[in-house]
């Protein structure tokens, strides 16, 4: 069988690298010829583009995340009259039905930044720093604005780029000019959370930092008690799992009957332990 | 003016000039290139402006024809003061320039080059293009009658030889010029035969009234064809003479500013 | 004397030249080699689906996209400047577009002319400022990268009170007369006639795989045609060139340089507008991150197309096939077996092997050197 | 005659010149009052905190590495030729850097001479291919923009068995002799013994709150005077200015252009290499984004500082005011009460303004038209 | 060789040619600039080229410098075959040329221009630096001994006068030139003052047992100083005769290519 997945994550983003892992696992034990396509950066009309070259080429099954149901809508109607089955995974969990895919596998970006907002707040937090490092990426918006929600107290978006050493600065900065700010959600493990645990130990304060997604150095970090907890939406059965229903469909026309939620999955000093190896080899 | 020199000034005009310049100064940050310099320019005439390496004949030109702005002094045209924004302003009064750089394009085709600014154009309303067959044929008979034969009109200009490409500069301006050519050192690089049509060329439009200012380090050139000549050294006015008033020695004197030249043997005349 | 015929008609200095070398020295069609190579590579590589009807107008509608700005660039780029903020420009009036539609519920009639008055007059800007302060356009335009791009975040939080995505454009210009221009496919009539007749693929239901012509193609090759008309047979055209080739000595010929580098930056700019109408009605939202590093890709686009980045040399048509160059090799991964992980490599080495290859052909047909 | 003395020390000819006037001429101190001007703003708008002696290390670590990508961004610009795969070789030879470490394990004084000699290999194969190819650098280190990015990528995946993350550097390097060279803070013992006499602020536990000098800004501060000694004092220096000036005329002058270009080529990419190295050691991991844009930020750093992008003209010095500008902007802003929505817009209305500023300074003292 | 010239061949060498060239042609493109050239200096010999504009001087010159790759022909250096792969490798040999373009960098300053490729050190080791004060005496001295006197040798190139920019590059190639000076039309932009400074250079290293290649359209100045006079036209070679076997006037029709010149009024004597 031939599956294409079409993902709005580049293969070079460590959290869409385990997806893409995900899926590189199943087309292993299914034997489906598995093609994974992603945008060179969060680009929907780039993505629309991709999704149509998937659609000409008929595969068995397309796997699609949905950021942005306007943009995408039209491609994935087109895939699905042309008869293509459609599994939506990661993000698009309030469109996928609508717009004729089979299921949706994956979590809403915006529930799990409220899931942990909330964890932080009952932590005692108060006055959070959201590190963004890279604003207008609909999907890292939906986790910060969530987080807002769930978290309650004041929230400041903090933008920064990809860089480690300049979300360090920028993190020091930011704690250095409000002595109030007790809590820093950061958004992506390795890029923003590793250099956010280093700023708030050197600020000799106490500070609960939180990250979405893993990565080994930050787990050892929860492990050690410098960061609270991350939030893993085990993405990579987003990758996974779509593919194995694909391939199944294909084979046996078999299909599971509801979405599947993949997260949240708060990883905190006690699991954190277990996990550092995955995360090392990119499952996790 | 210092004493010692041999010029007569230029006699009253009998016509009155085309452009005049009074009291020009041009500085660069700390650098003063031009300290007060005069001249004027009539209908019909060839009026010289000689001098030493950089005397500030050049910057002197460029602030006649828009390139510069002077630091100080009065520029008049045709009677009135003005000041020319742009070199743009200076040619559409009809003032027409070769520079000593030539202000050419070198990756552009002889022929662009040529009508830089001004192309002819033909057709109306949204149709309206560059007369391209035109503007190639001009430019071969502009440089035919200077004396180079092109290839083609649309070789780069960058790839002509220097003075083929002097050529187009000059030819360039012989079209244009309306009222005033100016030429700083046309024939530094032109063969004997291109110099002869060029020195020929500033006769024939000196003779339908356009004025002509002509640099050269060539005595023998200016005093071929100009009726008046004035002399620069170090930014200032050595004064101005006319045609007959003078004699090679005496100017060829004043442009190396009085100094010594060196003793030469062979078959130099009185002047080099 | 050997030459006694000056207005000899043949020129014994003159050699003759093929047909070919004639051709190749166009900068024009110097990209045509590297299209060529790509779509060979492509041919033996790819799933057959690439070459089809619907395969081709696949990739060509991401390159049409790009190509709209590459000429936009290509034509600043000749006339000497760059400007880095047209990638922002396409977020940024795609919000002004989708801002005016959606938010204030114009007509189309009156948004787009607003949305292209309004990215005019931010290029306008642009240009003014390189010109007054005499600083290099790359530094001025990757200012006004950010600050677009940045008031792009702000303006689209102002709107959607919060999220940077602005959405529902599709319903706010429904039934609009003027959409058809603007967004959708072309001779849609035409293409549903062809499949009945089996001269389009369907799908297996019976639906054409292509409803018509992207209006973005159709567009692309106006847009080329228009160019490469200015740049090589009216006066403007000629100031281009002469403005990139060297100002200060368009100047001193008389061309206006100043009022031709601002209205390139005016024109680079709305194109940007252009793109951004076409991909915010197609796509229906608009997003904060729309455009990104297109700049980026319109430079490299000119330029494979054989723009100079110095000024004063290249063509709308190379920019044209630069930009296919650029949209097949990015999507054309998608129809092959190679890995995702690879596809940087991929795409720079496809690049790389596209302008090499362009380049050895000229210099080979025209025997330079 | 008014002039009879050609030997004459005075010149009639030249106006007196103030100090201040003899200074700005100097491309290295243009970038000086933009420097001033942001400080000033800061001062006015920001935190006090910027300002003590933890928060201007805290800017001048980030500024301190972009800076050392700069300064071998500006003397390759100077010769004349881009490098935009800067960024991508950060990644690439960090990655092979911890690879050497790691995966490898072996010691420092091998793993660092081996990364210092491939990426000058992998520089001297841009600019081998720039050369014989005549190509512009723009497109061909674009290429490996995008190739050495995948790599890093594919090599990442390779060394840890599907992560993009490759950690354990730290422990690797645990304890040998040559890692405090490339990591950690300088002069520790200094601001411990400053900090106990309390002129250093410290933490309640009496900890100072700046354990040292961080190494970064030491490489930083050697790289910018070497460079400008290499390019105002020697040969090469001159070689550089030339071939970027006018590469034709310098070749005729008997400058050999192609070696000049090759070995900047190599010089910036084991500037790269340094960056990667220091910054894999400090964070004791790698991964397949570092230095994303880091060439584009270098450039910018480098125009601030007053380099032409045409070659030819500019300053280490003025690369090294740059990247502080760049540096102090981007963090800056964290430190005002602004919202952080218009950190972009800030961000492009900073570098405007001061590189306005410099110039507008520049033009004033120096008294240009 | 056309049948029809005035021109006597060069006599039998007396010392061995420095440089040797023979049927050289060279082709751009479909553009056939040389059509095969021969030409030798000797020590102590003012070999002067001659000819028309486009006739091919420059591009000679610059396969004798190793600018250019000739398409066909053999260059000899003191006696052995060689082949130039870039100016460096010329310059090594001891060929110093001034070239028409003048290979100069506007935006450096004047000492760095002239020293450009061959700069003086002092210290050594890593201490090896420009001797930068040496470097501006140097600077200074040549260009006063050819009559110019900079403001300030920090100058940059392109605030020069034209003039001042050729005597910088002459000033250069006389400096360096070991074994052969070629200088293509030197004195084009030059003062009458420096003009005669530049003739008795070159007259002053000939002296010293250098050979001087001479490009000139002024027929005066290659009398003056040349031994030899070798014409070129549309890419040939018209013959090479020897210094008191030709008059200025025959001279100066080959140098048209034999084409009438226009007819002037005016002090020009027989020649241009
Ligand atoms: N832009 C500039 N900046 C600084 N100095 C300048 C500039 N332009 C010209 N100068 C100086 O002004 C003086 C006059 O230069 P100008 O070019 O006018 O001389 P010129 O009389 O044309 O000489 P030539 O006969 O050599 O062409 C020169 O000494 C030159 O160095
Ligand atoms: N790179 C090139 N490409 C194409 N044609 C060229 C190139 N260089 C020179 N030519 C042509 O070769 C011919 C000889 O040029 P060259 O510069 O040698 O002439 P020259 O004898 O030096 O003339 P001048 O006295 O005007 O300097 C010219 O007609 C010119 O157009
Ligand atoms: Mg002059
Ligand atoms: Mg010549």
């Amino acid at each position: 069988q031939n599956i294409i997945v079409v993902s709005h994550g580049q293969a070079n983003d460590p959290f869409w690298s385990v997806v893409k892992n995900g899926v590189d696992e199943a087309a292993r034990q299914t034997g489906a010829d598995v093609d994974y396509r992603a945008p060179e950066t969060f680009d929907m009309v780039a993505m629309s583009q991709l999704i149509d070259a998937a659609v000409n080429q008929e595969p068995d099954g397309l796997v699609v995340s949905i950021p942005d149901a306007d943009a995408l809508g039209p491609s994935i109607e087109r895939a699905v009259s042309a008869g293509i089955p459609v599994i939506s995974m990661n993000s698009g969990s309030d469109v996928a039905a609508e717009l004729g895919a089979e299921l949706h596998v994956g979590q809403s970006e915006f529930d799990a930044g409220k899931a942990a907002g909330e964890r932080l707040a009952e932590m005692g937090g108060t006055n959070a720093l959201c590190v963004n490092q890279e604003v207008g990426n609909v999907s890292l918006d939906l986790r910060c604005s969530g987080f807002e929600e769930g978290f309650g107290g004041a929230v400041t978006v903090l933008p920064t780029s990809n860089d480690p050493s300049e979300i360090e600065s920028k993190v020091a900065a930011a704690l250095a000019s409000d002595e109030s700010v007790d809590t820093i959600m950061a958004l992506g493990a390795s890029t923003a959370g590793e250099p956010s645990v280093a700023a708030a130990k050197n600020s000799g304060r106490d500070i609960l930092v939180a990250s979405f997604d893993l990565s080994a150095s930050f787990l050892e970090s929860i492990v050690a008690g410098d960061a609270a907890f991350a939030i893993d939406q085990q993405q990579f059965l987003q990758g996974y799992l779509p593919v194995v229903f694909l391939a199944m469909n294909a084979r046996y026309g078999l299909v599971p009957g509801g979405d599947v939620p993949s997260g949240p999955n708060l990883v905190t000093q006690e699991k954190a332990e277990q996990v550092i190896d995955l995360s090392a080899q990119g499952i996790r | 003016m210092t004493d010692d020199t041999k010029f007569h000034h230029g006699d009253a005009p009998e016509t009155a000039p085309i452009v005049e310049m009074k009291n020009i100064e041009k500085h660069f940050g700390n650098i003063i290139a031009l300290a007060g310099v005069s001249f004027d320019v009539r209908p019909g005439e060839c009026h010289c402006l000689l001098g030493d390496n950089g005397a500030g004949k050049s910057t002197f030109i460029k602030t006649m024809s828009g390139v510069h702005k002077p630091t100080k002094g009065e520029i008049h045209f045709e009677g009135r003061p003005m000041s020319f924004d742009s070199p743009r302003d200076a040619m559409e009064a009809g003032i027409a320039t070769v520079f000593q750089d030539l202000a050419m394009i070198p990756l552009m085709s002889v022929t662009r080059n040529f009508f830089m600014g001004r192309e002819p154009t033909k057709g109306s309303g949204p149709f309206k293009r560059m007369d391209v067959d035109r503007m190639n044929q001009t430019t071969m008979d502009g440089m035919r009658s200077m004396g180079i034969n092109l290839r083609a009109p649309d070789q780069a200009v960058g790839t002509l030889s220097g003075g083929e490409r002097q050529t187009v500069a000059i030819a360039r301006a012989v079209h244009f010029g309306a009222k005033v050519l100016i030429l700083d050192e046309p024939t530094s690089a032109l063969g004997v035969r291109q110099t002869s049509n060029v020195l020929a060329t500033i006769d024939k439009v000196r003779k339908q009234g356009i004025g002509v200012v002509f640099i050269s380090h060539n005595v023998r050139h200016a005093l071929a064809v100009g009726d008046r000549f004035t002399v620069l050294n170090r930014g200032k006015t050595l004064g101005t003479a006319k045609r007959g008033d003078i004699s090679p020695e005496e100017l060829q004197d004043l442009m190396a500013g009085g100094q010594e030249m060196a003793q030469l043997e062979g078959s130099l005349g009185g002047t080099v | 004397m050997t030459d006694t015929t000056p207005q000899a008609v043949v020129d014994e200095r003159l050699k003759s030249e093929s047909f070919g070398a004639r051709l190749m020295k166009r900068p024009e069609l110097g990209a045509i080699a590297g299209v060529i190579l790509v779509t060979i590579f492509f041919l033996i590589t790819a799933d057959p689906a690439m070459f089809t009807l619907s395969g081709i107008i696949n990739f060509m509608t991401p390159a049409a996209q790009l190509g709209i700005l590459a000429i936009g660039a290509a034509m600043l780029m000749i006339g000497g400047e760059f400007d880095l903020s047209i990638g922002s420009m396409v977020a940024f009036s795609g919000l002004f577009f989708a801002a005016a539609t959606v938010t204030f519920g114009m007509p189309l009639i009156v948004a787009i002319p607003a949305t292209f008055l309004f990215s005019a007059a931010v290029g306008s800007l642009n240009g003014f400022i390189v010109i007054r302060s005499g600083l290099p356009s790359f530094i001025v335009t990757l200012a006004f990268l950010f600050i677009l791009r940045g008031l792009s975040l702000v303006g689209l939080k102002l709107a959607t009170g919060g999220s940077t995505q602005l959405r529902g454009v599709r319903d706010a210009i429904e039934g609009d007369w003027l959409a058809p221009i603007f967004s959708g496919d072309a001779f849609g009539g035409m293409f549903a006639w062809l499949a009945e007749r089996g001269l389009v693929e369907t799908f297996n239901n019976g639906a054409p795989k292509v409803p018509g012509l992207p209006i973005e193609i159709v567009w692309f090759v106006i847009i080329a045609l228009l160019a490469t008309w200015v740049l090589l047979r009216t006066p403007a055209g000629n100031w281009i060139f002469a403005a990139g080739g060297d100002a200060n000595a368009a100047t001193n010929s008389g061309v206006p340089v100043r009022r031709v580098k601002i209205s390139l930056f005016m024109v680079t700019a709305c194109c940007a507008a252009l793109v951004a109408i076409i991909t915010v009605m197609d796509a229906g939202s608009t997003d904060a991150r729309r455009g990104f590093q297109k700049e980026f890709e319109a430079i490299i686009a000119a330029v494979i197309g054989g723009c100079l980045l110095t000024g004063g040399y290249g063509s709308a048509v190379g920019a044209f096939f630069g930009a296919i160059i650029f949209g097949m090799v990015v999507i054309g991964l998608t129809y092959t077996g190679f890995d995702q992980d690879w596809f940087q490599v991929f795409l720079g080495g496809m690049l790389l092997i596209a302008v090499l290859f362009n380049n050895a052909i000229r210099k080979r047909v025209t025997g330079e050197r």
